[in-house]
C-alpha cells in the first residue's frame, strides 16, 4: 500500500446521485496580522465520504481545520453545517455540534491518567460531580482495545508512553465521542505501517455509519488508499477538488507545488562502499534497554544507513545515546578508529557529530527566537569573536545556508515559529549543517514535511553523503529509508534484529525482521 | 498475535511501579517528617502530649492557607495576596463580631459568613484579572496583597478589634483527646480538598489545565471559569483561616498574616506539588505544612539562639526538597 | 494661608500605638489651627527607605519642620542633617538618633520621647515584686536591631538583676501577635515552671496571654508589657496582664511639634533629652 | 531571483512589523511610564529638579538588584533571596570596612570586594543547589533567604554597623547636574546587562535556554553551567547593591532589605519581561524599576494617607501590566 503507483481508490464512492453535503465552506479567509493563511477556501463535505485535505506546508491545512473547531475564527466567508450557518466561537461550540479533531500537535495531559485522557472531554460523572472511575477506565478500555492497544493500562500516565502510543490516544480520544465529522490532522504522522493500517480499519468503520472524515495527510498513497475525495489547498486558496478515482498522484502534486515535480523521490544513487569508518559502536545499550548485549555497528563517511523498527522499538534511544543526549548503560563507541566517551551532547558535537531530533518544536528549536539565532546556534563560535556576536556574519551564514537548503523565509530575524512545519525542519537542518558535522544523526527527518519540501530534503540528504558526511537515518516511513538509504539495519526490543543490503531492499524483508521478535515471544 | 503486544512486558511491570510512585510520592515526604520527629523526640518535652497539642495548633492556619494554594498552584498559578487577604477578612469579620446589639451566635455566624465573602471577593478578583487578561497570576497578587492590606488598615484605620463573644473565644482553644479543635477542623478541610481534587471531574479537569492549558481548551473546558474558581476557592480557605485566626488569638488586625503566603508556597511544594502545575496533592502538602511545623517546634525546644534557627530554617526547607528528589530518582530506577 | 508646614514621619502605621500617635497629632493640628500636618508613615517597622524618601521628600517640599520617629537610629542621621542643612527645624521623638552618629555628622538635635529602659524596668519591676526572688521568667523580644526594641531588653534585665528573677529564656517574636504566641507556647513546652513573661510590647502580650489560656495556665502566669493599647484593657481588668507601661503616644508627636513650632517660631534650639512621660499601668488602674 | 521570493510582500511587512513590535515592548512600558509622570506633574514639586534627584535615588538599589533578578528570570527561575542576601553582604561588607587601623581608601576597596565575594558565594549556592538537583529556584532561594537573613542577624549580633570613611558617605550623596552618582552606576550596569544579554553568546545561549532547554542542550550548551551563571551574576550585583545601599545610608545592618525581592521582580515584570523565562530585557526592567519608583515618590508628594498609598500601588502594579497586554494586543493586529 505504500506504493502510490499501484493504489487506487480502495473505497467506493458512497452510491447514489447527489448527497446533501453536511458541512459547506465558502470563500473562507483568514490573516494572522500580515500573514494571509487562508485566501478563500471553499470545500464541501458529505456523509459518509472521507474527504482528504492535501497541500504543502503552510498551505492552511491547520488552519482551516482551527477555523471549523471554533479555536480561530474566519476573516470571511461562510460555513454551513447540516445546511444551517456554523460560526462556533469555543471548541465547545465545535464539540456540541457534533465535530471531532484529532490535531496536528499533541494535546495530551502528560501527569494524568490514559484513561482520563481518553474521556477528558466528558468523564463520566456520579453523584456530585463525582467521576465514575469503574465506566472511565471500562469506557477507556473499550477505546483502546477498539485501536488495538489492548495492552496498555489504562490508569498508567501519559507521560510513560512513546510517542505512537501517544497519537493513538489522541485518536482514541477524538472517536469517544458521537459526532457527525470527524477531523484528523496528520494522524499517521507518528505512527508505523501497522497502527496506521488499523486506523484505517476504524475509519472505514466510521465512514460505514455515515460518519463524514477529513484526513490530512502528506502520505498521498494513504490518500488514495482510504479516501473518496480530494481537495488541495495551495497558499491559502483551495485549487482543486475531485473524486480520487478521478485524478492521479501526479495531478495532485502538481497542484500543490503549482508546478511539475522533478522525480527526485525515485532516483536512485550510485552505491558508496569506499569511505573510512566514522562511527564504530560495540554493544552500546541505551539505560532503556533490557538487553545487556546493546547495539553494534559500523557507520562510513558517505554512507547513509537507515534504521527501521516498529514504533517504540527503540531507534530514537540508540540515536540519543550515541550523542549523549542519554548516557549509554555500556558498550563502547569508536569515532575515527579512535575510542570515545562523550558525557555530554557538547563534545559529541565537537567531535563532528550533529543530531535532527525526533520532534522539532520540544527539542530542535528555539520557536520564540529568530530563524538566524537558531540556525547559528550549535555553531556559535563560528559567528562570534571573544564572545561577541557578529550579528552581519551571523545574517550571512542564515541567509547562505538557507539558500542552500532552498528555505522559504522572509527575513532571518523572524521569529522561526512563523515558518511552516517543513521550512522548521530545514531550520533544524542548517543548525547542524551551520557546524560542518562530519556525522548526522537524523530522527524522522521529514515527519510533518509536505511532498515538495520532502524531495528537497532528500537531494540535500543525497548530496551531504556525496560530499563524504556520514548519514544515520531513523523513519517509520519504508519507501523513505528504500530511496534514502545504502543499508537498512531493522531495530526490534532495543536490538538489532537484521541487516538489509541494498540490493535486497523490499518491504516486507524488512517488515520481517522488524516483528521477528515478537514473532519468536508469541504473546496471544 | 495482535498489533497490542508491543509494549506488553514494560507496561505490565510499568503499572505497578506506577502505582508504587504514586504513593511513595507522598511517602517520601512522610519519610522525611518521621526522620525530623526523630531528630527531635531527643529533646525534651517534644514528644509530651502538650507539645503535639502545640504543634498541631500552630500547624493549622498554615495548613488551611496552604489547601487553597495547592488548589492555585496547581493549575500553573501562585497566591501572594494569601496573608494580606487573610488580615482583611479578619477585620471585616472582626467588624460584624463586634456589632453592638448582636446576639453573641448570630454575630459569630455573620462573621464567618462576612469573611468568607470577603475572601471569595479577593479570590474572584485575583482569578478574573489573571484569568480575563492573561497576566501572570504572580503579579496581580503582588498587587491585591498591596490592596487588600491598604484596605484593612482603612477599614480599621489601624486598630486592633478584640472583645469577641466568649464562646467564640474558648472555642479555639478546645481540644479533643488533645487535638486542638481547630486542627480537626483543618483535616476535614484536607479531606474536602483531596476528595475534590481526585475523586471529581472539577478536580480531574482543574488537574488537567495545570497539565496542559491548551489542551484542556481544546477539549471544550472552560479554562477561565476554571481558573476564576481555583482562586475562589483559595479565597474561601482563606476565609475560614481568618476566622481560625481570631478563634486562636481573639484579636483581629490589619497587620497580621505578613508572610504568610510564603509559609503556604513552601507547605505546597515541600509537599511535592510542582510550581509549574498538574501534579501534586492536598494529602502532600499537609506533610509539607507538618514538616515546617515540626521544625519550628523543635529548634525553639532545642534551645538554639533565634538566628542559627532562622538559619536552620533554611537549610531544612532545601534538605526537605533535595530529598524528595532523591526519593523520586530511586522510584524511577 | 502662611502657616507653617510640618512634616511628621513616623514608623508602622499599621502598629496601634502610631496610630493612635497620628491622631493625637491631626487633633493637636485641628486645636492650634496655626500650622499645616503633613504625616507619612510606613508599611514596616524595618522599612528605613520610605523614611529617607519621606524625609528628602519634605525637604523638596521645603517644609518648616520635621518631626521624625526615626526607625533606624543610625541610617536617618545623614538624611536628617541635610534637612538641618536646608534650614528645616528637625525634632526627633519616639526613638532617639544615635549620639555617636549625631557627632560624627556634626549633627546637634534634641530628642523628644520616653525612656524605654525605664518604662521597662518599672513593668519588669512590678512583676518582680509580684513573684519574688528566684522566679522564674522569660523575655519575648521586639524586632532585633530596633533601638527601643533593645533598650527595652536591657530595662527588663536590669529588673532581673534587681530583683534576682531566674531568666530562662529571651526570644524575639517580631512586635507580632500570632508569632509571639507561637514562640510563648513553645516555650512554655521547654520550659513548663514558667511563672513571669514579659513582652516588649504588647502585641505580643495577646499571643502570650492566648497561649497561658490555651495551656490552661490562667493565673498561675503573670505577665507585663508595654504601650497600653486599647486591646489590653479587658485583659488587665481580668488580671490576665499585670501591667503595662504607657508611654502617652498620643501625646507624644503633638508635644515634639509644638517643641518645632516653637522653635520655627523664632524660639530656642532644643537642646538634650526632653523626656517624656510614662507611666505604669496595673490591674489596679481599669474597673 | 531568488527561493526565498515565495514570500517576499507579506513578509516584507512582517518584518516591519516584527521590529516594531521589539520597540513597542518596551516603548509600552515607557508610555505607562510617561502617563504616570504627566499625571503627577500636575502636583506641586513634583517635577522640581531636586525632587527628580529623589526619585532618581530612590530607584537606584532597586535598579541594580532588578537587573539580576532579569538575569534570573530570564532562563526560568526566581530569587526571593536578592533582599536577605544584600543585608548579608552588607554587614560582611559593614565589618571589614570598620576593621580598626585600615587606610579608608583600602577599606572601602576590601569591603567591596567582600560584599561581592559574599553575593557571589550565595549566588553560586542558589544556582548550584538548583540546577544540580533540578530544584524550583523559588524554594531553593527561600531557603536561602533564611540562611542569608540568620546569617546576618548572627554575624552583628543584630547590631547595626557605622562611621564609615567620610569619603565613602559622602560619595554615597554626591550628585553630578542632579543626577545622583550611584544612579550612573546602576545605569551603567544597566548598560553592561543589556550589552550582554543582547551582544554576547552567552546572552543569546541565556535566552536560549530561557526558552527551550532541551533544545539548548541538544545543540551543545551546558545549561547547568548558564544556570548557575546567571544566578552568579544576580549574587553579584546583590553584593553591589549592598554598596551602593550602604553609601546611601551610611549604614549597614542585618534587617535591611525586607521585601526588597518582591519590588525587584515587580520591576522585571512590569518590565516586560515573561515569568516564564526566554523574553524581555534590561532595559524594559529600567522603566518597571522606573515606574515603582516615580510611583512612591508621586503618591508621598499627593499627600494621600498611607493606606491610600499601598492600594494606589497594588492597582498601579496591577494596571500596568494590563496596560501592556493591551499594547501587546495593539501591535499584534
Ligand atoms: N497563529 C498564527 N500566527 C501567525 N501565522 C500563523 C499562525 N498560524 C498559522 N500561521 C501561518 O499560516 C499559514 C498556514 O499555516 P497552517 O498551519 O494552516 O499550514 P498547514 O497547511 O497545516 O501546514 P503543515 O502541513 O506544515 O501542517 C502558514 O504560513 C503559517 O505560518
Ligand atoms: N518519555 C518516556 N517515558 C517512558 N517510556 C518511554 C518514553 N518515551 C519512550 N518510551 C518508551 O521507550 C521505548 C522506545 O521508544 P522510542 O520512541 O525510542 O522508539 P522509536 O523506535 O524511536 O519509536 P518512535 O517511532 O516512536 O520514535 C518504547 O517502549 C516507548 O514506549
Ligand atoms: O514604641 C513603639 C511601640 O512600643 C510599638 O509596639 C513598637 O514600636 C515602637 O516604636
Ligand atoms: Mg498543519
Ligand atoms: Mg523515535
Amino acid at each position: 500500500m505504500e506504493n502510490t503507483e499501484t493504489a487506487g481508490a480502495s473505497a467506493p464512492a458512497p452510491a447514489g446521485a447527489v448527497v446533501e453535503p453536511v458541512l459547506e465552506l465558502s470563500g473562507v479567509k483568514k490573516r494572522f496580522g500580515g500573514v494571509v493563511a487562508l485566501n478563500g477556501v471553499s470545500f464541501s463535505l458529505r456523509p459518509g465520504e472521507v474527504h482528504a485535505l492535501v497541500g504543502e506546508n503552510g498551505a492552511g491545512k491547520s488552519t482551516l481545520i482551527k477555523i471549523l473547531c471554533g479555536i480561530i475564527q474566519r476573516d470571511a466567508g461562510s460555513i454551513t453545517l447540516g445546511g444551517e450557518a456554523y460560526d462556533p466561537h469555543t471548541p465547545g461550540d465545535a464539540k456540541k455540534a457534533g465535530i471531532q479533531v484529532v490535531h496536528q500537535e499533541f494535546n495530551l495531559l502528560p501527569y494524568l491518567s490514559v484513561a482520563e485522557n481518553i474521556c477528558f472531554e466528558d468523564m463520566p460523572r456520579k453523584a456530585f460531580g463525582m467521576v465514575d472511575f469503574r465506566t472511565l477506565y471500562e469506557k477507556a478500555r473499550k477505546a483502546l482495545d477498539a485501536i488495538g492497544l489492548g495492552d496498555v493500562d489504562v490508569r498508567r500516565p501519559v507521560e510513560s508512553l512513546g510517542v505512537a502510543h501517544r497519537q493513538l490516544v489522541e485518536i482514541a480520544r477524538a472517536l469517544m465521542g458521537e459526532s457527525r465529522i470527524l477531523i484528523l490532522d496528520e494522524p499517521t504522522a507518528t505512527l508505523t505501517a501497522r497502527e496506521t493500517e488499523r486506523l484505517f480499519q476504524i475509519i472505514a468503520a466510521l465512514k460505514a455509519k455515515g460518519v463524514a472524515v477529513v484526513f490530512v495527510s502528506h502520505h498521498l498513497n494513504e490518500v488514495f488508499s482510504i479516501c473518496d475525495r480530494v481537495t488541495v489547498l495551495r497558499n491559502g486558496e483551495s485549487v482543486m477538488t475531485a473524486d480520487i478515482a478521478a485524478t492521479t498522484t501526479d495531478q495532485l502534486v502538481t497542484n500543490m507545488v503549482g508546478r511539475q515535480l522533478a522525480a527526485a523521490m525515485a532516483a536512485s544513487r550510485d552505491l558508496d562502499t569506499g569511505g573510512r569508518t566514522a562511527l564504530s559502536l560495540r554493544n552500546l545499550r541505551h539505560p532503556a534497554s533490557p538487553h545487556a548485549e546493546g547495539v553494534s555497528f559500523d557507520l562510513r563517511y558517505g554512507e547513509i544507513l537507515g534504521i527501521a523498527g516498529l514504533v517504540g522499538s527503540g531507534r530514537t534511544e540508540l540515536l540519543r545515546s550515541i550523542f549523549a543526549a542519554d548516557l549509554p548503560l555500556s558498550g563502547t563507541l569508536e569515532r575515527d578508529g579512535q575510542p570515545r566517551r562523550y558525557s555530554n551532547p557538547k563534545q559529541a558535537i565537537r567531535d563532528g557529530i550533529g543530531f535532527v531530533t525526533e520532534d522539532r518544536k520540544e527539542e530542535g528549536l528555539i520557536l520564540d527566537m529568530a530563524i538566524a539565532a537558531n540556525v547559528t546556534l550549535a555553531s556559535l563560535r563560528k559567528v562570534s569573536r571573544l564572545g561577541l556576536l557578529n550579528k552581519r556574519e551571523e545574517t550571512r551564514l542564515a541567509q547562505q545556508l538557507g539558500g542552500e537548503i532552498k528555505l522559504k523565509y522572509g527575513n532571518t530575524a523572524d521569529p522561526v515559529s512563523t515558518l511552516s512545519g517543513g521550512n522548521q525542519q530545514k531550520v533544524v537542518l542548517a543548525k547542524w549543517l551551520a557546524n560542518n558535522p562530519k556525522i548526522l544523526l537524523l530522527d524522522e527527518p521529514t515527519r510533518g514535511v509536505d511532498v515538495g519540501a520532502k524531495a528537497e530534503i532528500y537531494a540535500l540528504l543525497r548530496g551531504l553523503s556525496e560530499k563524504g558526511l556520514a548519514l544515520l537515518i531513523v523513519s517509520s516511513e519504508l519507501p523513505e529509508l528504500i530511496t534514502l538509504s545504502d543499508r537498512i539495519l531493522v531495530m526490534s526490543k532495543h536490538r538489532i534484529a537484521g541487516e538489509v543490503a541494498r540490493e535486497d531492499f523490499s518491504e516486507e524483508r524488512i517488515l520481517n525482521f522488524a516483528y521477528k521478535d515478537e514473532r519468536n515471544h508469541g504473546h496471544h | 498475535m495482535d498489533t497490542t503486544d508491543l509494549t506488553t512486558a514494560p507496561a505490565g511491570s510499568k503499572t505497578i511501579a506506577t502505582t508504587t510512585k504514586t504513593v511513595l510520592r507522598e511517602a517520601g515526604i512522610g519519610i522525611a517528617l518521621i526522620a525530623l520527629i526523630i531528630v527531635f523526640s531527643f529533646t525534651p518535652h517534644f514528644l509530651s502530649s502538650s507539645n503535639v497539642t502545640n504543634i498541631l495548633t500552630q500547624v493549622t492556619i498554615n495548613l488551611v492557607l496552604s489547601i487553597g494554594m495547592t488548589f492555585v498552584i496547581l493549575i500553573g498559578g501562585i497566591d501572594l495576596s494569601v496573608g494580606s487577604v487573610l488580615s482583611f477578612c479578619a477585620v471585616v469579620a472582626g467588624t460584624v463580631m463586634t456589632l453592638p446589639g448582636l446576639d453573641p451566635a448570630v454575630a459569630v455566624f455573620l462573621a464567618t459568613i462576612s469573611a468568607i465573602v470577603a475572601g471569595i471577593g479577593f479570590g474572584l478578583l485575583n482569578g478574573l484579572i489573571s484569568a480575563w487578561w492573561a497576566i501572570p497570576s504572580f503579579i496581580v497578587t503582588l498587587g491585591t496583597l498591596n490592596i487588600a492590606r491598604g484596605a484593612a488598615l482603612q477599614v480599621t484605620n489601624a486598630s486592633t478589634i478584640y472583645s469577641f463573644p466568649a464562646a467564640f473565644n474558648a472555642f479555639g482553644s478546645q481540644t479533643f483527646y488533645g487535638i486542638p479543635l481547630l486542627f480537626l477542623i483543618a483535616l476535614v478541610l484536607v479531606a474536602i480538598g483531596w476528595f475534590v481534587l481526585t475523586k471529581t471531574v472539577f478536580g480531574r479537569v482543574l488537574y488537567g489545565i495545570g497539565n496542559n492549558e491548551e489542551a484542556a481548551r481544546l477539549a471544550g473546558h472552560n479554562v477561565f471559569f476554571y481558573k476564576v474558581a481555583a482562586f475562589t476557592i483559595c479565597g474561601v480557605l482563606v476565609g475560614i483561616g481568618a476566622i481560625i485566626y481570631m478563634a486562636r488569638l481573639n484579636i483581629a488586625s490589619p497587620i497580621i498574616g505578613i508572610g504568610f503566603e510564603l509559609n503556604a508556597i513552601a507547605a505546597v511544594i515541600i509537599g511535592g506539588t510542582s510550581l509549574s502545575g498538574g501534579r501534586g496533592s492536598v494529602v502532600g502538602t499537609l506533610l509539607g505544612a507538618c514538616i515546617i511545623g515540626v521544625l519550628a517546634n523543635g529548634l525553639i525546644l532545642l534551645g538554639l539562639s533565634d538566628f542559627m534557627r532562622q538559619m536552620i530554617t533554611g537549610f531544612v526547607i532545601i534538605l526537605a526538597v533535595i530529598l524528595d528528589k532523591y526519593r523520586e530518582r530511586l522510584t524511577k530506577a | 494661608a502662611d502657616k507653617p508646614v510640618v512634616g511628621l514621619v513616623m514608623k508602622s502605621l499599621a502598629n496601634e500605638f502610631f496610630k493612635n500617635m497620628l491622631e493625637g497629632a491631626k487633633a493637636h493640628e485641628a486645636k492650634r489651627g496655626d500650622y499645616t500636618l503633613k504625616a507619612v508613615g510606613m508599611q514596616s517597622e524595618t522599612d528605613v527607605e520610605t523614611q529617607i524618601n519621606a524625609i528628602e521628600s519634605f525637604i523638596t517640599q521645603k517644609v518648616d519642620a520635621i518631626v521624625v520617629a526615626p526607625s533606624d537610629s543610625r541610617a536617618l542621621v545623614p538624611p536628617i542633617k541635610r534637612a538641618v542643612d536646608a534650614g528645616i527645624t528637625v525634632v526627633n521623638f519616639d526613638v532617639a538618633l544615635d549620639d555617636k552618629a549625631k557627632e560624627e555628622a556634626g549633627l546637634k538635635l534634641a530628642f523628644v520621647g520616653p525612656d524605654n529602659r525605664e518604662g521597662a524596668k518599672m513593668a519588669g519591676d512590678a512583676l518582680a515584686k509580684k513573684l519574688g526572688a528566684g522566679a522564674k521568667v522569660v523575655i519575648i523580644e521586639g524586632n532585633p536591631g530596633a533601638d527601643n526594641a533593645a533598650q527595652r531588653k536591657l530595662g527588663f534585665m536590669d529588673s532581673v538583676a534587681a530583683g534576682k528573677l531566674d531568666l530562662l529564656d529571651s526570644r524575639t517574636a517580631h512586635w507580632e501577635t500570632e508569632e509571639a504566641n507561637t514562640v510563648f507556647s513553645n516555650m512554655l513546652t521547654a520550659h513548663p515552671d514558667i511563672q513571669g513573661v514579659m513582652a516588649a510590647n504588647d502585641s505580643m502580650v495577646l499571643g502570650v496571654v492566648k497561649a497561658i489560656e490555651a495551656a490552661g495556665k490562667t493565673g498561675k502566669i503573670e505577665v507585663v508589657g508595654f504601650d497600653n493599647i486599647p486591646a489590653v484593657q479587658p485583659l488587665l481588668k481580668e488580671k490576665k496582664l499585670l501591667a503595662t507601661v504607657d508611654q502617652f503616644g498620643q501625646l507624644m508627636a503633638a508635644n515634639a511639634i509644638d517643641k518645632a513650632l516653637g522653635v520655627v517660631a523664632g524660639g530656642k534650639p532644643l537642646e538634650g533629652w526632653v523626656k517624656t512621660d510614662i507611666k505604669l499601668v496595673t490591674s489596679d488602674d481599669v474597673k
